[in-house]
């Protein structure tokens, strides 16, 4: 004897893996992990280099961000070998031979964006994990997640795949910063941000 | 003076006055430009008319019967006070900048329908036809404050609007919202060897462009189309200003 | 062989030789198709625009099968709204038209912007001021109330009836047609409208640019009447073509007569209108400008023949020929005044787009040339093989002339 | 139990998808994606690879040595523009210069060192190289003069040149300057004229009134990059008869000669003919600066015999200018002295002819643009380079057939030198060394290929123009790493010369050191135009770090030699000027070939210089629209 399905239970069994694929799957997919370099404790590194951000990551004269420490000052302590294999690893391949770490930048925009940090910190006195988030209590660099199709990290589109924002700084689209200009009654132009 | 809650930043309008007494048709602002602003160099296919260019020299000879002399145009955008191209974007890649007066395009958000070239009578616009390319290693020296194009999107001069943010963040880090003048500059503006460029804030009266622009050797390209350019020429030369004001379709 | 596909009452001609018809067409759909792929792949360099001369044969030929294809919204309009019965003889046809017009304009449209993958933008990003952003939202959702009007014509072919449900659907949407004829005319109106806007808001542009009238320029108006005069004419111009390569009588001759006479009236309608907008132009809006209008037409490729062949030889005399019921009693003049209307038309839009770019504005410019290249004409044929694939398999399958079937037997 | 799937359960179990697929973030965000994917450009936009700076350095394509400032990011050089306080370019400088620091990545660039035989090309170490040069010196200074060492210098005056000349002298060959062209030879030809023969001078345009060039491309960029363009627009502020304007003589309508106050076109080898009308003109009104004349010159009358047969109306028969023209022009000029005359070329771009020069330099005479207070030609001191070694020969003496080795400059360019005159001098089994740190040009025909350095990788002391109004120096910093295989050619020279047990002869002062020695002149800062005196500074280290810091050194005015300047030089008759001049050489009326700078640049253009052929109005070819072609 053969089953005759109801309509509705079709038209479910297409509905079902659609939405599960769609909700579960894709996010998934679409992100690709990369490993850092090296492994990193930021919170082990604020206690060498005092608690605040720009301890490190300082601002250029030019008010332009000046990223990461270079090499040499890795080199300050990490001369010699020991301690960890993480540390090993740094003075094997990037110390010696002199070669900058190539880090993956979680919070770096796509090309199209000119993103001074000056205005931010010296204007308007934003902290740092208003848009960073507590990365300086992390014991270990986050994998780095790329968008397989725009090849973009997944800190600019946020965490949750429906933008739903948990926190002040989930997600670093133009519409948050624009959420965050508008809320700060300034005028803005494309050619702010724009390059 | 500490900002206010909701600081309004001082209103600009940038623009220039290209004295054609001065050019000589070298093609420095040109080739400064396409440094300063990643314009890729021209493929081996293209033509005149299908390169990209953000300031195109012209040479407009003297119309009269016996004119022998020659003048020569650099034409940027016109940073028209009324931009034609501005209105008829579909989707808002064309943009006034108020707090500047810089008509600012946007590449990345540009579909090229091309509708904002048809529309600019001073044809100051260019649509990457080819898919831009630099030869082997320059690449590399590209200006990281201004990103490169797609295939496929129009584009135009700035006023080196990437040298604007570069001097906006110069000014931020040391606790200033208003730039030093001379730190906004556009390329074209230095390059030139005869100095035949002036630039400036058009708003600031005291400013060398805004006593230019008021002289009455001063002209725009164009005036009765109702564009209101802030791209001024200026000449002592009459046939230049009665040439150059006028369409050329006025002519026959 | 394809037999029971074809609808009762049809009589066609055998599959072999409709294939053989159908095979030049189809070549030319591959080539337009390779021509296609290139622009896609290699990018615009392909075609023979230039920063210069940025709109070319495409933009020309999207807005003269738009202005053809208002056939479709205005036979409806005439039927559904103002009740005009006999063109039901002729609605079918007219929707598959402008269905094939409007989607051919929206392909090639896609094939001429550089980012066609950024299209939504308008969408999500309109500017409002745009006469562009206006006919892109227009021509989107009047595609798809065409494609509504098709869907019946195409439900009602032997096979999908099988499908009960199938049938239902087309019952019902056939009760709500009049509401989409309605939506289409509007959304036709406002389209046919913005496209002539897209010149006449060109102020950069003294050739093309047109005072305002309210807050649209006068060449909004202008599109909106000559294509809804030209629709009617193309839609007698197809039905008078199909019934002479079919060789079978379509529609009763009073149908045509009757699509001559409403395009007749328009296109008088027209002509003065266009007339007034010209003097106007040529005695204010240009010299405003700055331009003598005597210089518009010194370029030797574009003198003052063409303002007389568009505005009297391919508008006064068809829309004389058409308003009068003696010219209209002889077929042969009703198609040739047709034809000359719809030529009218054509040219309009050809003097909007390229004569509008070739002459020169800038002091130091020279008048423009601008020819397309062979992939730029490839596409556009690929639209016109597309065009006559699609209704010679809808004439072939579908019912598209109701009257057909009674002609046949009487 | 099997279930019974029909077409109806497909269809419903589809638009369940299609519904799921719509209510899930899949097809919207792949939309966004796939937008965000079209926003990225083929080639991606470098970050910044450390913080922007502006370097000083200075220019080494041509002779003018503009001064630069390299905007970088960290190392990596973004842009080139003028240094806007440096004495010799005053900020300004060429839409090639703009493209300097592509130069060293250009597709051309020479990366190793090559060997080119018979049976092809193979690269060679820099060990190998240096022993094929050392051999090649070797062999050379075994053979002696026949058969022996020529270096071609494209530069003379660097510090490089001086060890040319050592090595030349070293292994008993010849060291050879390309001949001068455009206006350099007006000079010369005026100063054959004076009794020092070794006299130098140079032009200062700020100095005049009135600018007559005979196919100079003086207003497109010959010499300091819109110098008088510059100096011209300056003066319309003042009273119209202090106003500067140019006047162009040139058969062709070239870019100078539409952009000229006048333009006087005649048939093409007619110059020397209008040069002498006009002579003729100023002497029959006499209209010339008798004091300075009667003070200065000697043997007018040889001049004046010389001018005789040229009547306004012989003139204009032989070069089809109007008669009232060339009167005119006497006139105009005389009543707008200091004015100067400056010779160029033809119209097919060589230079003209020695009786055209000698013609041009006794206008000048006339008009006494030499020699008064305030005359636009000046004298002026030899660049700081002490001479030494081999003396620089001409080109034109070296004997056909005598040299077994060539070493041709970097710096040299094949419109410069052509191949075509280099290669008649060579003896069979000749070997030619290039040092040009790019392939095609004279480097194609090199046995051996050494690349030098380009521009920007360059450091050391740059001497200003040879025909500036004062000499200069300046500093080139090495803002780019030069590729791997590329040598820095003195280094390479003394170790080669070294493999080949040459004795160099010692070497001059460096040229800093030299300066420091006469202290003469003042430092003027590139960047504020600050001038510090030499004699205010304490050692030649703090010298060396104001030119390293973008600074550049000016000779003190030098004055001119007593004695009279003879209006004939020493060879030459009133007869052979006049009997040139009446016959008419008709030159080719073909374009000119290029601008003058870039006959002197012997780097390949950079890509983004083709734009300006490509995409703007510049450089067409010159429409001939002069009356002689109606």
């Amino acid at each position: 004897m053969n089953l005759k399905l109801p309509a509705p239970v079709s038209f479910a069994a297409g509905l079902a893996p659609a939405l599960a694929a769609g909700w579960l799957l894709f996010p998934r997919l679409l992100y690709e992990e990369v490993p850092q370099p090296l492994p990193f404790s930021h919170e082990a590194h604020a206690e060498a280099a005092g608690t605040t951000c720009d301890g490190c990551h300082a601002l250029g004269p030019d008010g332009r961000f000046a990223g990461v420490p270079r090499v040499e000052a890795c080199a300050g302590c990490h001369a010699e070998k020991g301690g960890s294999p993480g540390v090993d690893a740094l003075v094997e391949g990037y110390v010696t031979p002199g070669r900058e770490v190539p880090w993956l930048f979680a919070a770096r925009q796509p090309d199209n964006v000119f993103f001074p940090h000056a205005p931010h910190l010296a204007l308007a006195k934003l902290e740092c994990a208003r848009c960073h988030g507590p990365q300086g209590k992390s014991a270990e660099a986050r994998p780095f997640a790329r968008n397989r199709i725009s090849g973009e990290s997944r800190d600019v589109w946020g965490p949750s795949i429906v933008r739903r924002k948990a926190n002040a700084w989930d997600g670093m689209k133009m519409a948050d910063c624009i959420r965050c200009h508008r809320e700060a009654g300034r005028e803005s132009a494309c050619l702010d941000c724009h390059k | 003076m500490e900002p206010t809650a909701n600081p309004r930043e001082r209103r600009h309008r940038y623009g220039m006055v290209i004295d054609l007494d001065r050019c000589t048709g070298c093609g420095a602002c040109t080739v400064a430009c396409s440094v300063e602003n990643n314009v890729p160099p021209p493929p081996e296919r293209s033509t005149e008319r299908t390169g990209v260019v953000w300031i195109r020299v012209s040479e407009a000879q003297d119309p009269r019967p016996a004119g022998a002399r020659s003048v020569f145009v650099p034409v940027p955008c016109q940073q028209c006070d009324d931009p034609p191209c501005e209105k008829v974007c579909p989707q808002r890649a064309v943009e006034l900048d108020p707090k500047t007066g810089i008509v600012a395009q946007v590449a990345v958000r540009c579909l090229g329908c091309r509708y904002c070239m048809a529309a600019c009578p001073y044809h100051a616009r260019s649509f990457n036809w080819f898919r831009p390319e630099w030869p082997d290693g320059t690449a590399a020296l590209l200006n990281p404050d201004v990103s490169v194009r797609q295939r496929g999107t129009v584009e135009k001069c700035s006023f080196c609007a990437g040298r604007l943010q570069a001097a906006k963040a110069k000014a931020a880090a040391a606790g200033s919202r208003e730039i030093d003048p001379a730190d906004y500059v556009p390329a074209c503006v230095e390059a030139c060897p005869s100095r035949a460029i002036v630039f400036g804030d058009l708003e600031d009266p005291s400013s060398e462009v805004a006593r230019l622009a008021r002289e009455s050797e001063s002209f725009r390209l164009l005036p009765a189309l109702g564009t209101r350019p802030k791209v001024l020429y200026r000449s002592v030369e009459p046939w230049v200003r009665a040439s150059l004001s006028q369409p050329e379709v006025s002519r026959g | 062989m394809d037999e029971p596909l074809i609808a009762r009452g049809l009589r066609r001609t055998t599959l072999p030789r409709f294939l053989l018809w159908l095979a030049p067409w189809a070549a030319l759909l591959a080539l337009g198709a390779w021509a296609i792929f290139l622009c896609f792949a290699e990018g615009l360099n392909q075609t023979n625009m230039d920063n210069r001369f940025a709109f070319g044969l495409w933009i020309y030929l999207d807005l003269t099968v738009i202005a053809l294809g208002a056939g479709a919204f205005f036979t409806g309009f005439l039927l559904y709204v103002l009740k005009r019965k006999e063109l039901r003889a002729v609605v079918n046809s007219a929707v598959v038209l402008g269905f094939l017009c409007y989607s051919g304009a929206i392909l090639i449209l896609m094939v001429d912007v550089g980012q066609p993958l950024r299209a939504w933008f308008t969408f999500w990003h309109p500017n409002v001021h745009s006469m562009l952003t206006e006919v892109t939202f227009c021509l989107t959702c009047y595609l798809l109330v065409l494609a509504i009007e098709y869907a019946p014509v195409v439900l009602r072919s032997r096979k999908l009836r099988d499908l009960l449900s199938l049938l239902v659907l087309e019952h019902q949407l056939h009760k709500v047609m009049a509401v989409f004829a309605a939506v289409g005319t509007f959304l036709s109106f406002f389209h046919q409208g913005s496209l002539g806007g897209l010149y006449g808001v060109m102020n950069g542009h003294p050739f093309s640019y047109r005072a305002s009238l309210g807050i649209w320029p006068s060449t909004f108006f202008l599109f909106i009447l000559s294509a809804a005069a030209a629709g009617p004419s193309f839609v007698l111009l197809t039905t008078w073509v199909v019934s002479k390569l079919s060789r079978k009588e379509l529609v009763k001759p009073e149908v045509l007569r009757f699509l001559g006479k409403v395009s007749g009236w328009l296109l008088l309608v027209y002509v003065g209108a266009k007339g007034v907008d010209s003097l106007v132009w040529l005695n204010a809006t240009s010299p405003r400008a700055g331009v003598s209008p005597a210089s518009f037409y010194a370029y030797p490729s574009f003198g003052t023949w063409i303002l007389f062949l568009e505005v009297v030889v391919l508008g006064l005399v068809p829309a004389l020929l058409l308003v009068s019921e003696r010219a209209r009693a002889r077929t042969g003049l009703l198609v040739l005044a047709s034809a000359l209307a719809c030529c009218g038309v054509a040219l309009n839009r050809f003097v909007q787009t390229i004569q509008t770019q070739a002459l020169p504005t800038l002091p130091f410019d020279a008048f423009l040339s601008y020819s397309p290249s062979w992939q730029e004409t490839a596409a556009f044929l690929f639209v016109v093989a597309y065009g006559v694939l699609v209704y010679s398999i809808s004439f072939r399958y579908l019912v598209l002339f109701p009257e057909e079937r009674e002609l046949a037997k009487g | 139990m099997p279930l019974d799937l029909s077409r109806r359960d497909l269809l419903l179990a589809a638009t369940g998808a299609a519904t799921g697929a719509v209510l899930s973030p899949l097809p919207w965000k792949l939309v966004d994606d796939v937008a965000i994917w079209t926003q990225r450009p083929a080639t991606p936009t470098p970050r910044p690879a450390g913080p922007v700076a502006l370097r000083p350095t200075t220019c080494t394509l041509c002779p003018v040595a503009c001064g630069l400032r390299v905007r970088c990011f960290g190392d990596v050089p973004v842009s080139v523009t003028g240094a806007p306080g440096h004495p010799a370019s005053g900020g300004a400088i060429c839409p090639l210069g703009l493209t300097a620091h592509h130069l060293s990545r250009h597709p051309l660039r020479a990366r190793t060192a090559t060997l080119r035989h018979a049976r092809g090309e193979e690269p060679l170490s820099r060990d190998a190289a240096v022993a094929a040069v050392g051999a090649a010196l070797a062999r050379a200074a075994h053979a002696g003069r026949p058969g022996g060492l020529l270096v071609v210098d494209g530069r003379p005056g660097r510090p490089l040149s001086a060890l040319y000349r050592a090595v030349a002298a070293a292994a008993g060959g010849r060291y050879a300057t390309p001949p001068r062209v455009g206006p350099a030879r007006t000079l010369a030809a005026l100063s054959r004229r004076s009794p020092e023969p070794s006299l130098t001078l140079g032009v200062d345009l700020a100095a005049a009134r009135r600018v007559v060039c005979f196919g100079a491309p003086l207003l497109e960029g010959w010499g300091t990059p819109g110098l008088l363009p510059r100096l011209r627009a300056g003066s319309r502020r003042r009273p119209h008869e202090e106003r500067l304007e140019v006047v162009q003589v040139e058969a062709v309508r070239s870019r100078s000669a539409a952009l000229a106050d006048r333009w006087i076109a005649p048939v093409p080898g007619s110059e020397a003919a209008l040069a002498l009308g006009i002579a003729r003109v100023l002497l029959d009104e006499g209209l010339l600066d008798c004091r300075l004349v009667e003070s200065r010159t000697e043997g007018l009358e040889g001049f004046a015999r010389a001018a005789a047969p040229f009547t306004p109306g012989t003139v204009s028969s032989l070069s089809g200018v109007p008669a009232a023209t060339v009167v005119a022009l006497a006139r105009d000029l005389a009543a707008h002295r200091p004015a100067v005359v400056l010779g160029g070329g033809d119209p097919a771009g060589s230079p003209l002819p020695d009786e055209t020069e000698a013609a041009l330099a006794g206008l000048n005479l006339l008009l006494g643009s030499v020699g008064g207070d305030g005359s636009p030609i000046v004298a002026r001191r030899e660049g700081p380079a002490a001479p030494a070694g081999a003396p620089p020969v001409e080109l034109a003496d070296v004997p056909d057939g005598s040299v077994g080795v060539l070493v041709l400059d970097g710096h040299l360019s094949e419109r410069a030198v052509p191949w075509s005159r280099l290669l008649p001098l060579l003896a069979p089994s000749a070997t030619v060394v290039s040092l040009s740190p790019w392939r095609g040009g004279l480097a194609d025909h090199a046995d051996l290929h050494v690349p030098g350095l380009a521009p920007l990788e360059e450091a050391g002391d740059v001497p200003g123009s040879p025909d500036a109004a004062a000499a200069t120096l300046s500093r080139a910093v090495a803002l780019v790493a030069s590729p791997e295989g590329a040598v820095d050619p003195a280094v390479f020279l003394k170790e080669s010369a070294a493999r080949a047990s040459l004795v160099l002869p010692p070497l001059p002062p460096s040229a800093v050191e030299g300066v420091f020695a006469s202290r003469r002149g003042r430092v003027v800062d590139g960047t504020t135009g600050e001038a510090t005196p030499v004699g205010s500074l304490a050692s030649p280290g703090a010298l060396g770090e104001l030119l390293e810091k973008g600074g550049c050194w000016v000779d003190d005015p030098a004055p001119l030699p007593r004695g009279r300047l003879s209006f004939l030089a020493p060879g030459e008759t009133a007869e052979s000027l006049s009997r040139a001049a009446l016959a008419a050489r008709p030159a080719p009326a073909a374009q000119r070939a290029a601008v003058a700078r870039e006959a002197v640049a012997a780097a390949p253009p950079a890509s983004l210089l083709t734009k300006l052929t490509r995409e703007t109005a510049l450089r067409t070819p010159p429409v001939a629209v002069a009356p002689w072609r109606a």
